[in-house]
């Protein structure tokens, strides 16, 4: 079914009078989609479209990412699919290029008329294809991301963030580091806009938990070198590290630090297991690794240990971080879909807005204020590892309002206020 | 930018060592893979965008190969054979049809063999970034007066002083260096007296891949292996060439080290510029000398 | 004196390749350059050109001092030269490797907008050009498929294009069968109406029949200068030239 | 310790290059010649109102990249200049339009012009820096420079850092009647400018620079020889190619209402060099040719397999080795 584009004038036409979503206080008026009419309607399939990196530096999280996919739309179908209509699931490659994730993303609407969007992409690609859905007026749900000034800046009310804020997964770490390791933290963090963004949050939140930030090192972000960041933690005497890398550089700190012999524990801002992988098993038995994180596969709600096991039988692997970010940010988007009457994209935006519930990992729910979801947190450690396989523990649950900042917070901050 | 509000504490004796010591051993790493590139265009004017990926290559074959035995030398070995070959394979097959072509044919046509080295890289061993585990006896670190230097970059760096100063006496040296160096002079020359001068191309080519391999399997310990790993160091490489002197050998190691340095001390005092600074001192060298600190005037410029 | 050089050195890194060689050029005259292989003719071309700069000593110009003047600079002046390897636009054709110089010449080398067809004196002067210097190829016909004789006349003929004071001939019958040398000869004489000439050559007989005055070259330095008889009876060049084969 | 490196082999200042034996004027009768390229875009216009929705999206990237490659031929293919970073035009180009439209909320006339006044200063500052030097260190410095260019940007506020700079609108125009947030209209918009990019190309190379910049490609010591100043003429043609890079660029950010430092990276300098010589360097319209072959290659092997640029690299190979004329410049050879 080839969906026409509709003049921008028509979309603008058609939302201004829709009493759905006013937009004021918003800097430029460019807050409503334009651009070609908004996906959904017509015949009686629900069509999800999700552009992911299958290719490039980050393909080694693709396979955690289409399996979940794949898991739920099957899952969905199982259960009668949405709004008793048959979900049908597209993926398509970002190539980790913007050009060609905000191009796919705009063949998804165009070609396959998807009636939502949605995205696990890195910073370079997000911003475009978030864009994309608020032009086209495609609801649009980011689950990787966690740069905070996506959604706010672009009062774009199509776009939905489910992954936690840097800030909010600082709250849950330095609580966490504070009271199990001590005061004295060391902070090491990628010197680029979300490196920044991540080490001002963590400074904020351990001084709020008590603790004193001892020292701070920088690196660029594809940085392969830390000897002489290693020397300064090694003056520094932390109590333990907040660290804030994700990719390669994981790996090569990991490394430097266990050959120098350091032991100090490390709290990860963020730590997707193929990548830590990276730094080989044996890292894992001399030096403590955290990280607040918002799934992991040890989280015991009943649903979770049966999407892990059938994850795992499926797939020969528990699943990883990205799996479970996949699969229940898109089921909350789809569970909110199906309590809507009908699958118009601002049916679709006032239903996801307001939506709570239960997915796998347990309590969820979207807030309407500022479109982010929130759930508990957890402090997860690597108990041990093999040659492709992290295994986690539980440390501590951090219920929702403890960390996540309150809606008068942060509408505060917004440039402009979604009712 | 604001500066972190504890530089100052930093700038003090240690930070002075720290710098200097992993400056060294990563500018080494430098001069190892620019002295490949500079050996196979100084003797044969060819510039091989390519050079990052066999330093890629020589990385994932020592990789494979320590997975296999676990032994560290086995590695070394299996790389350099992986770069030689691998380079000898390229000037055979894409390089030799374009001597008798314009120059900027041949870095166009490495162009194209990067992007296959580097797919040919993940499809075979795989996308995500491999850790290489450090050999026990070179890991650990040795106190020196109050400071503490890992002792893999020390071996780096007496390695890799000894693979450059051997590169550099095979050259001016040794009888088949001479041929060589002899062969780019006057072919004509050269293959009246018996020597088969293509079979010196290959070599010339071969040489300068294992060069970059060693390097890519000496810092694969410190830094991990990913396929992009050649695409980012080949930018540095061109700096180094561009700043020592393109074809010169004394200018590439003056220029590593000197680009090595630079970028750690950014590092530690100036983080937020870190990974500007050899490019601005690129830009500065060539204002002040296009053709670059050691090369040889006229070659390049007039 | 239209080209005076004095005490003009050149050494590369210990080579000294032209040393101290003082050279004075006649308004309308023909003075060869001669010696045997390395004397350092074609760097001294290279130094009067402005190809290398000199490491010492003075280069003057109609008086005026253009030792360490550009190039293009020295073109300008009227210093126009040959290469001793042929030196054309292989790609382009004859007509446009000539047309080139006269663009330079009539000053369009700026004009961005106007088609060159639509330049008519170009075209003509071009023509010209081609006629006297006597250039019998296809002008349409691309210069790399022209014969080794038919190209020493392309570069000739892109020579005389810039209209110049000065030519500088770098071994002008290199190559050349024995009519075409013949040729050459003639129209070198022709040009030298118009324009006094310079030339390195090794052809003795061309050289005793066309040069005015003589510059023996040997190892860098000047070892006679005069009138072709003068140089011939010296015994010094003789020697110069071993074996005395040189009348 | 001496020196090792010697005079390379073949002499590197001789920049003689494969061109194409005739140019497609001298095998087609001079009228039709003339209206060619305008017959020519308004066919390709003509498909824009054809086309559905996502064909007409790759066509519009077609468009785009054949101009960038059109500008990047004049230096590449006729000036004989082998840029590696010519990224930092295209980049910059779209942050220009992008940070215009959103912050500034300018029509598009004005972003125009701002580009054209960058693209004059950034060829400038880049020339000036890298026009000292020839050949295959051209290369290498034009890369190390478009990479600064990246790094910066990876790191500016203003440019959005890592997560770019989007815009939710495409700017306003003059002519009432034209809605640049209608793709046709946008598809229209470039099909323009690229015919305006060809002809104004194919003018400066039939008049007197244009023959100075082949003298330059050919043998730019006997050009030197002349009298002519090349240094100066090289950056004039750095120059131009550099101003309608910046406007691809331009076009390119408002196509995807995005601007990111990836724009500004080594790739999109190798794409556009894939491009010029799988269509032809020297042809100037060759680049449509190679624009749409990788375009298209990537559009049908991309969900085939992710290693769809190993067969890039294998085609781009086979080309440089086989073909260095290119697409266009092998068909039109009279051999």
């Amino acid at each position: 079914m080839v969906r026409e584009g509709l003049s921008r004038r028509d979309v603008l036409a058609a939302t201004g009078t829709g009493a759905v979503v006013g937009l004021a206080g918003c800097s430029s008026d460019s807050g409503n989609g334009n651009g070609n009419g908004g996906g959904g309607g017509g015949d009686d399939v629900f069509r999800v479209g999700l552009v992911a990196f299958q290719s490039g530096p980050y393909s080694a999280f693709a396979p955690d990412i289409q399996d979940a996919f794949e898991m739920l739309i099957d899952d969905w179908n199982d259960m009668g699919g949405v709004q008793g209509m048959e979900v049908e699931g597209f993926n398509r490659d970002s190539e980790a290029a913007p050009e060609t994730a905000i191009q796919r993303a705009q063949e998804l609407i165009d070609s396959e008329g998807v009636d939502m969007l949605a995205t696990f992409l890195s910073t370079d690609e997000d911003g475009g294809v978030m864009n994309v859905g608020g032009r086209n007026g495609v609801p649009t749900v980011t689950c990787a991301t966690g740069a905070r000034l996506l959604v706010d800046e672009q009062c774009n009310p199509y776009s939905f963030r489910a992954p936690t804020s840097t800030l909010t997964k600082a709250k849950a770490g330095a609580a966490g580091g504070v009271d199990l390791f001590g005061e004295e933290v060391f902070q090491l963090n990628p010197d680029y806009s979300w490196g920044h963004e991540i080490q001002e949050d963590w400074e904020r939140t351990i001084e709020e938990a008590g603790g004193t930030v001892v020292d701070q090192g920088w690196a660029e972000l594809g940085a392969s070198d830390f000897s002489t960041h290693v020397g300064a933690i090694q003056d520094a005497d932390p109590d333990w590290i907040q660290f804030g890398f994700a990719g390669s550089g994981a790996v090569a700190f990991m490394t430097e630090a266990q050959q120098t012999g350091i032991d100090i524990p490390q709290f990860h801002h963020v730590a997707y297991e193929p990548t830590i992988l990276g730094a080989g098993s044996s890292v894992f038995d001399e030096t403590r690794v955290y990280t607040p994180t918002e799934y992991t596969y040890d989280i015991d709600t009943e649903a979770n240990q049966d999407f892990v096991d059938r994850f795992e039988s499926e797939t020969g692997r528990l699943p990883g971080l990205a799996a479970g970010q996949a699969y229940r940010h898109i089921e909350a988007a789809l569970r909110a879909a199906d309590g809507a009457d009908g699958t118009g994209p601002d049916t679709l935006v006032s239903a996801i807005r307001e939506w709570s519930g239960e997915v796998i990992s347990g309590e969820y729910n979207m807030r309407s204020c500022d479109h982010q979801a929130s759930y508990p947190m957890y402090i997860a450690e690597v108990d041990s590892a093999d040659d492709d396989q992290i295994y986690w523990s539980v440390e501590e649950t951090i219920p929702a309002d403890e960390v996540l900042a309150s809606c008068d917070e942060v509408t505060g901050r917004m440039e402009c206020s979604v009712e | 930018m604001v500066l972190p509000h504890n530089t100052l504490l930093q700038i003090s004796v240690d930070g002075i060592v720290q710098g200097l010591y992993s400056g060294i051993s990563f500018g080494m790493i430098l001069v190892l893979t620019a002295a490949g590139l500079t050996l196979i265009f100084g003797l044969m004017g060819v510039v091989n965008f390519a050079h990052g990926e066999l330093y890629a290559a020589g990385a994932y074959a020592g990789f494979v190969l320590f997975g296999v035995t676990g032994n560290f030398a086995v590695a070394v070995v299996a790389a350099v054979i992986a770069g030689f070959a691998i380079g000898a394979i390229m000037e055979v097959s894409i390089i030799r049809p374009l001597y008798d072509r314009e120059p900027l044919y041949q870095l166009a046509v490495t162009f194209g063999a990067a992007i296959i080295l580097i797919e040919l890289i993940e499809v075979i061993i795989g996308p995500q970034s491999q850790p290489f585990p450090i050999p026990d006896l070179l890991s650990g670190s040795i106190a020196v007066a109050g400071y503490t230097f890992g002792t893999y970059r020390i071996f780096l760096i007496v390695a890799g002083g000894i693979l450059v100063t051997a590169l550099w006496l095979f050259l001016t040296k040794s009888k088949y260096g001479l041929i060589i160096r002899a062969a780019i002079f006057d072919t004509e020359m050269v293959e009246s007296m018996g020597y088969d001068v293509n079979r010196a191309y290959t070599f010339i080519f071969g040489l300068g891949a294992a060069y970059a391999a060693i390097a890519g399997v000496l810092v694969a310990p410190l830094f991990g292996l990913f396929p992009e790993m050649g695409a980012e160091i080949i930018i540095l490489i061109f700096v180094v060439v561009v700043v020592g002197g393109l074809g010169s050998f004394k200018g590439v190691i003056v220029a590593g080290l000197l680009i090595g340095i630079a970028q750690s001390f950014g590092q530690i005092y100036v983080p937020w510029a870190a990974e500007a600074i050899p490019f601005v001192l690129m830009v500065a060298v060539i204002l002040y000398r296009p053709q670059g600190l050691f090369g040889v005037e006229g070659v390049f410029t007039e | 004196m239209l080209l005076e050089t004095t005490d003009l050195t050149k050494r590369f890194d210990g080579l000294v390749a032209v040393d101290q060689v003082d050279l004075s050029v006649e308004k309308g005259e023909i003075q060869s350059i001669i010696g045997p292989n390395g004397a350092g003719k074609t760097t001294t071309f290279n130094l009067l050109t402005g190809m290398l700069s000199p490491s010492d000593g003075e280069i003057r110009f109609n008086g005026e001092d253009i030792t360490d003047e550009s190039s293009e600079k020295r073109v300008k002046r009227g210093i126009s030269r040959s290469f001793q390897i042929t030196n054309i636009f292989p790609e382009l054709t004859v007509r446009k490797n000539i047309r080139i110089a006269v663009q330079e010449e009539y000053g369009y080398g700026w004009n961005f907008w106007t088609k060159t067809e639509d330049i008519p004196e170009l075209e003509e002067r071009t023509l010209e050009i081609i006629d006297y210097v006597g250039i019998t190829a296809d002008p349409d016909a691309e210069a790399s498929t022209l014969s080794h004789g038919e190209k020493r006349l392309l570069e000739l003929a892109i020579v005389v294009a810039r209209d110049p004071e000065l030519i500088m001939l770098d071994e002008p019958a290199a190559g050349m069968s024995e009519e075409e040398t013949k040729e050459v000869v003639d129209l070198i004489h022709s040009l030298n109406e118009e324009y006094t000439i310079l030339l390195i050559e090794h052809d003795i007989d061309l050289i005793m029949e066309l040069s005015d005055t003589i510059t023996v070259l040997a190892n860098g330095a000047v070892i006679a200068q005069g009138t072709p008889e003068e140089v011939g009876s010296s015994d010094r060049v003789q020697e110069a030239y071993l074996g005395g084969e040189f009348v | 310790m001496t020196s090792i490196g010697l005079k390379p082999r073949l002499k590197a200042t001789q920049s003689r290059f494969v061109t194409v034996k005739t140019d497609i004027e001298e095998t087609l009768p001079p009228q039709v010649l003339q209206f060619l390229p305008v017959i020519a875009g308004v066919a390709l216009a003509a498909l824009g109102f054809v086309l559905p929705a996502h064909p007409l999206q790759v066509m519009t990237h077609i468009v785009i990249l054949a101009i960038f490659g059109v500008a990047y031929d004049l230096l590449f293919g006729y000036t004989g200049l082998l840029s590696f970073g010519h990224a930092a035009f295209f980049g910059t180009g779209a942050y220009v339009s992008i940070y215009l439209t959103t912050a500034m909320e300018w029509p598009l006339l004005a972003i125009l012009v701002v580009a054209i006044l960058a693209g004059v200063v950034l060829s400038l500052v880049i020339g000036i820096i890298s026009l000292r030097t020839h050949g295959v260190y051209f290369a290498m410095l034009t890369l190390a420079l478009a990479q600064l260019l990246y790094i910066i940007a990876y790191r500016l506020d203003v440019t959005g850092g890592a997560s770019g700079l989007p815009t939710f609108m495409r700017p306003e125009t003059i002519l009432p009647v034209v809605d640049l947030g209608n793709n046709v209209h946008f598809y229209l918009l470039c099909v323009a400018i690229l015919v305006i990019t060809y002809l104004v190309m194919k003018r400066i190379l039939s008049s007197p620079m244009g023959d100075v910049f082949r003298a330059i490609r050919e043998n730019e010591e006997r050009a030197q020889m002349i009298g002519y100043h090349t240094f100066r003429y090289k950056l004039a043609s750095l120059t131009i190619s550099g101003v309608f890079s910046v406007l691809a660029g331009s076009l390119f950010g408002l196509f995807l209402y995005f601007a990111s430092p990836r724009f500004l990276y080594w790739q999109m300098s190798g794409e556009v060099l894939l491009i010029t010589l799988f269509g032809g360097a020297g042809t100037l319209i060759g680049p449509f040719f190679g624009a749409t072959f990788i375009v298209l290659l990537e559009e049908f092997l991309s969900p085939v397999t992710d290693h769809w640029l190993l067969f890039v690299g294998i085609a781009f190979v086979f080309v440089v080795i086989l073909f260095p004329k290119g697409i266009v410049g092998t068909l039109t050879q009279e051999d």
